[in-house]
């Protein structure tokens, strides 16, 4: 397994939703989703997205697929510039990268047999003849653990587990490089969550496959990752390989998410003893760091100038004043 | 709320404009020459010239629709081909009379429907709801013209309750009041159906919602839940089908004033056909596409007051 | 994986699937009426030269406005023509009308409002604008006004009625579409590499069929009403041919000469309509997963 | 508010032998079966499991909520502050719900009604307990959401349910659940829909105001880190059952029944790498569970004897730690 090529590059990515409110005379108001978003993902590498509801994690990996159209920056897949792809490049790209989405039930085309929904990919970029694309179809099943006879059958006769099964062996049937995986684990209950992390975890190990892994859960992503990007409103504050992130959380965001997170563990249990605040909205950020109503170490450059992300040990970079630059 | 009424009205001019040039584009698409149309095949060259003048066919189109437009502008409708009187004072002599029928319509059309879709919600399946659904379904079926007939034989042909010529004109209140009773409740009758309908499935979405279930668990009584809790949201689905259906309400207005033989928009516009008088008919096009356009906005208006996300975002 | 056994049917979920959908409408009986009604009506009327008693335009002047009786069920009119077998004839244009126009508007506003629907941006403003406008005119005004200018004649009041019926339709398809692309099967194709044409009518089409097809049996009651209410105003399909629209008309013409003149083709008018919405209906609740059961 | 006396009446909520059915395409089915509890005053009581579990309708069964036409209560008692629940007429629950025990739901987002102010909906059930005038109640309204935190309260009593976030909804969700001081609270995944930094704040705010009131808190959850960080007792529920029922700290230190081992070892852990141990298969449905343990067709341990449904066992060296489990039971 070659981790050292870089597989996918994200340089400076950016989107404004514009979005038409109000009464009786709507108005016009933008919301920067992503803004100015860097991270590599290497081959056979899993890169763990993670930040609260509204931080844009969704919206990079849309962004990266060309699902959304971006307003700046840069998507390298390979030697080929994403978002400047024409039609043809684009539909050669669409075989290498892959999505995996949150919802299994709405993933799915409800009017469509499994069997019909794998087939029609294989067939639609020429990777199976009519004859041959039955015995590939049950292959993907086979892999992702799920009986021949599921073909046959309608999403709504599977579980949730099942459809998550369902959606990403659908992703695998053009044979990916990389796969984004939008919270592809947050819609299930505990175990059936475990059984799909191993199976991603098998499929990776088996595929070299590439992640981009979406997910609010620090635990999950501790699991999966072996990099992590950390977003707040938007913006990249810290990033950096998993363990060091996690075990010494430099921005003042992810030191707080760490000890929001649940634990099931009397001893290391929520910490909830800090201050009030919520989130910002993110139509109207907050000036200088965007986190600064809610840092305890806010200090007057923090309410002004905007921290760059600087280098903090090795191969970890941090958007804070506390860091020097 | 007159600045917002303002500011609706700006946002309104884009779409009036597109109408106003749709019933000018229409009024222009007849086929063959409009005045063979009007005066018939017997018409002598100099009448259908005369005509053609009068009507300005004779400038180029552009110009035509330069008078049309600076005329509603100016709040002119033209003048009739027949009478050669002003179409904004005939339509105004009418329009007290359909509005009168459209609103008594519209007050009927709430004051049973909403309470016939409570109940019907209420007790699923049970007496109210047969009755509601069956008279919403005949409220559906009926086209104006056939309940208004049937209604007219048996109320005032047979029973002799109301009057079989109309006595809107009448200058005496009771009169003029029970020459609308029929009418009124013709037209209202899709009104009740729809009404009863949203009302009905409304009040089952809302009464399985997640605040129904806070309600309870306040430990409200069902009266309150039902009237307070529900009712309110599903007021919002209520004012949506009204605005939604007041065209076809228009719509009905027209024939109800036909078969009862009602002064209103209607018989004008019967007038304006048999005579082909299509001046008449284009000015009545531009005020009863007005009046969708007012009754969008007020439809508008009334969100906000019925739902507070409208407002507040 | 030993979980991977055979699929177990999930509980307590909606299936859309067929032999399902198909219960759930035929369980109160409403649709399957309103179709047995509709079927008869049309045989009635594919059939009327073997159906209908008598010839619908032969006059009779010695037997004119006869009330019912054995030999003219529906009586006869002024003319002395038998009110049954004009119905039963006027049925034939009623029907093919309200079907043809209603077919037009369906076919071609549903694939407008997907188009606009999915597509979005400057292609959906404009057509949502041309939606809006033809629907600021009272759709029976809209056609009334049609019908005046083109000339009431077959032709034009399909036409007519098929014209007010494609903003509605525009708007139904391009809202479901809408509701559609909120889906993540949608975004799936798109980054499946599927085309566009392909995800529209082969992923969200048939997605989106259920509210057209119940909003296309509603409408087709509109459209059957419509004509008839043209008809009743004078802008049908000119006499002698027999049209309920016309027929009405003419006996309410007669009003206070015989209520069976006016009555019985009101009623095979009302009868169509409750068919009609009966199956829309039935239709709508078999269709609709959020419908309490 | 002053502590009140910890007396006889201390034990604020009991459950006795609930069973709870549910009717699945015209049969009824045990989706509770025999469940038994006390939740005293001050005490956060933690009901554990999967979606499908029974948890849910256990509180909805205690509220008196549970919807007719598919569920009822058919066994059992619940006794809420000394009234049994179970044996009152409906005016009688009537009164008793938002007054003695206020429940909060897991959706802030769609449990208020989006087209009442706030102070309204907070203030509504104290007109209606304690017949308070309207004034009388906005005011008191203004305290409650100072009690949850809510900032710049007395402003924001006409707001709009969709102008606040969901932390803050939550928050006001609480404040009508505490309105009438209740002894009883039922939390039913009161942070599931929430960020996890807000989950902290929830969480916390829920800790202070049980202490301050004096509240027995009967949490639903699925998430085995918030029970760690708030709960006192804990019980694990599977299929209905009651698997396993302990003090917080003897369950994480020794979790016995398997379902309760299988749990934790599927769980990704924040502190530290982790070996994930899934589960096999899947819950059965209700229609498909098994006779005897319902766990057992997922379980490694399973023996002849798991086809007989085990009793709640206490384990030998603590009266307090019960399992349902012959393995374990017996070990």
């Amino acid at each position: 397994m070659s981790e050292n090529k870089t597989l996918l590059q994200v340089r400076d990515l950016s989107k404004t939703f514009l979005s038409r409110k109000g009464w009786p005379v709507p108005k016009t108001v933008a919301v920067r989703a992503v803004d100015g978003v860097s991270f590599e993902v290497g081959q056979g590498e899993a890169l763990g997205v993670v930040g609260e509801s509204g931080c844009g994690k969704s919206t990079v990996a849309r962004l990266a697929l060309r699902l959304i159209e971006a307003d700046g920056g840069s998507v390298r897949f390979g030697d080929t510039e994403v978002l400047g792809a024409s039609k043809a490049d684009l539909r050669r790209l669409r075989r290498r990268m892959q999505i995996v989405f949150q919802d299994p039930a709405s993933a799915l085309d409800p009017r469509q047999r499994v069997g019909e929904a794998l087939g029609e990919a294989l067939r639609v970029h020429g990777l199976a003849n009519r004859r041959d694309v039955r015995t590939v179809v049950e292959r993907l099943l086979d892999e992702v653990g799920l009986p021949k006879v599921a073909a046959d059958r309608f999403p709504h006769e599977f579980s949730g587990g099942q459809r998550q099964r369902i959606g990403i062996a659908r992703a695998l049937a053009l044979g990916p490089d990389l796969v984004f995986a939008d919270e592809p684990v947050s819609a299930l209950d505990v175990s059936v969550q475990a059984q799909i992390l191993v199976l991603l975890e098998r499929l990776k190990a088996e595929r070299n496959l590439a992640f981009v892994f979406i997910s609010h859960d620090l635990g999950v992503v501790r699991h999966f990752c072996r990099k992590v990007v950390v977003l707040y409103l938007g913006r990249v504050v810290e990033q950096g390989p998993v363990p060091d992130i996690f075990d010494t959380p430099l921005h003042p965001y992810t030191q707080l998410l760490k000890v929001s997170s649940p634990n099931p563990d009397p001893d290391t249990a929520v910490h909830m003893a800090f201050q009030e605040g919520e989130p910002p909205s993110p139509v109207n950020p907050p000036k200088g760091c965007h986190f600064h109503p809610r840092c305890p170490h806010a200090m007057d450059v923090c309410r002004s100038v905007y921290p760059s992300l600087r280098k903090a040990g090795d191969g970890r970079v941090v958007a804070c004043h506390l860091y020097p630059e | 709320m007159l600045r917002f009424v303002a500011k609706r009205l700006a946002l309104a001019i884009p779409t009036l404009w597109a109408v106003l040039t749709l019933v000018f584009v229409l009024v222009r698409i007849v086929p063959g020459d409009p005045t063979i149309v009007i005066l018939g095949d017997q018409a002598t060259p100099a009448a259908r010239e005369a005509l053609r003048q009068r009507l300005g066919l004779d400038q180029p189109l552009w110009s035509q629709y330069w008078d049309f437009m600076v005329q509603i502008l100016h709040g002119d409708l033209g003048r009739s081909l027949v009478t050669n009187r002003p179409i904004v004072d005939d339509v105004w002599a009418v329009l007290p009379f359909t509005i009168e029928l459209t609103v008594a319509a519209l007050i009927i059309g709430v004051a049973m429907g909403v309470p016939l879709g409570v109940l019907a919600a209420r007790k699923r399946d049970g007496f109210a709801d047969w009755f509601a659904r069956l008279f919403s379904l005949a409220g559906l079926s009926f086209p104006a013209f056939v309940s208004g007939i049937l209604l007219l034989i048996a109320f005032a042909v047979q029973l002799r309750w109301f009057p079989v010529i109309s006595t809107a004109n009448a200058t005496d209140p009771v009169e003029r009041l029970r020459a609308l009773v029929l009418p009124a409740f013709n037209l209202g009758l899709i009104m009740v159906a729809y009404v009863t309908r949203v009302t009905r499935s409304g009040m089952l979405k809302a009464l399985g919602e997640d605040y129904i279930r806070t309600a309870r668990a306040k430990g409200l009584p069902q009266r309150l839940i039902v009237w307070r809790h529900a009712l309110r949201n599903v007021l919002i689905p209520i004012v949506t089908v009204i605005g939604l259906y007041l065209g076809v309400l228009i719509g009905n207005a027209v024939v109800t004033e036909i078969v009862f033989n009602r002064p209103g928009l209607g018989k004008l516009i019967v007038t304006a056909l048999n005579q082909r008088d299509y001046a008449l008919l284009q000015g009545l096009m531009v005020v009863s596409a007005f009046a969708i356009v007012v009754a969008n906005i007020l439809t508008d208006l009334t969100y906000g007051l019925v739902d507070p996300r409208v407002k507040t975002q | 994986m030993s979980d991977a056994a055979a699929p177990a049917p999930a509980p307590a979920k909606v299936s859309l699937a067929a032999p399902s959908a198909w219960r759930r409408a035929t369980r109160s009986g409403g649709l399957v009426v309103g179709l047995l009604l509709v079927i008869g009506m049309i045989l009635v009327a594919a059939f009327a030269p073997q159906v209908a008693p008598y010839d619908p335009d032969a006059q009779d002047v010695l037997l004119n406005l006869v009330g019912p009786t054995a030999d003219h069920w529906f009586g006869t009119d002024a003319f002395g023509r038998d009110v049954l077998s004009r119905v039963i004839w006027g049925a034939r244009i009623s029907l093919f009308v309200g079907f043809v126009a209603t077919m037009a508007g369906v076919v071609f506003g549903t694939v407008v409002g997907v188009i606009s629907g999915y597509y979005g941006g400057k292609v959906d403003k404009a057509i949502t604008a041309a939606t809006d406008v033809l629907l600021s005119f009272p759709q029976l005004i809209m056609g009334l006004m049609l019908v005046a200018v083109l000339g009431p004649n077959l032709q034009n009041l399909i036409l007519a009625i098929a014209i007010t019926a494609v903003p509605a339709f525009v708007r139904v398809a391009r809202g479901s579409t809408l509701a559609m692309k909120e889906r993540d099967f949608v975004d799936a194709c798109r980054a499946l590499g599927y085309g566009d044409l392909r995800i529209m009518f082969l992923h969200v089409l048939p997605n989106i069929m259920d509210e057209v097809v119940v909003m296309a049996s509603l409408w087709l009651a509109t459209a059957i009403r419509t004509e008839a209410t043209l008809s009743f105003i004078g802008l049908g399909v000119p006499p002698p041919t027999a049209t309920w629209g016309g027929i009405v008309r003419e006996g309410f013409d007669n009003l206070l000469d015989g209520w069976w003149l006016s009555v019985f083709p009101s009623l095979a008018i009302l009868l169509v309509m409750i068919a009609l919405n009966l199956i829309g209906d039935g239709l709508r609740d078999a269709t609709d997963p959020r419908a309490p059961q | 508010m002053s502590a009140a006396p910890i007396t006889a009446a201390s034990e604020a909520l009991q459950v006795e032998g609930l069973t709870t059915s549910i009717r699945i395409a015209g049969h009824w089915f045990d989706a509770v079966r025999d469940v038994s509890f006390t939740v005293r005053q001050r005490e956060t009581l933690a009901l554990v499991g999967e979606s499908g579990c029974g948890k849910s309708l256990t509180a909805l069964s205690i509220m008196g909520l549970l919807p007719g036409a598919v569920g009822r209560v058919s066994k059992g008692r619940i006794v809420v502050d000394g009234v049994d629940m179970t044996a009152a007429t409906e005016a009688k629950r009537e009164a008793m719900r938002g007054d003695r025990i206020g429940m909060i739901f897991q959706e802030p987002m769609t449990s208020l009604n989006p087209v009442l102010p706030i102070g309204f909906q907070i203030a509504e059930g104290l007109m209606q307990h304690r017949g308070m005038s309207k004034d009388a109640a906005r005011k008191r309204a203004v305290q409650l959401m100072e009690l949850v935190r809510i900032p710049s309260a007395a402003d924001r009593l006409d707001a709009y349910p969709h102008q606040f976030s969901g932390g803050m909804r939550q928050r006001v969700m609480i404040a009508m659940a505490l309105a009438c001081s209740p002894r009883v609270l039922i939390a039913d995944e009161p942070t599931t829909a929430l960020d996890v930094t807000i989950q902290a704040q929830v969480l916390a705010l829920l800790a202070d105001l049980q202490k301050q009131e004096g509240l027995a808190v009967l949490l639903i959850t699925h998430n085995l880190g918030v029970v760690a960080s708030v709960a006192d007792r804990v019980m694990v529920m599977y299929g209905g059952d009651v698997v396993e029922s302990a003090p917080m700290r003897a369950f994480f230190q020794a979790p016995t029944h398997p379902y309760s081992e299988a749990l934790l070892a599927a769980m990704p852990r924040v502190d530290r790498a982790s070996k994930l141990a899934p589960i096999p298969g899947q819950v059965p449905t209700l229609p498909d569970m098994p006779a005897g343990c319902r766990y057992q067709s997922r379980c490694p341990l399973r023996i002849a004897k798991c086809a007989e449904r085990p009793p709640l066992t206490p384990l030998g060296g603590d009266p307090e730690h019960g399992v349902r489990c012959w393995v374990r039971a017996g070990a």
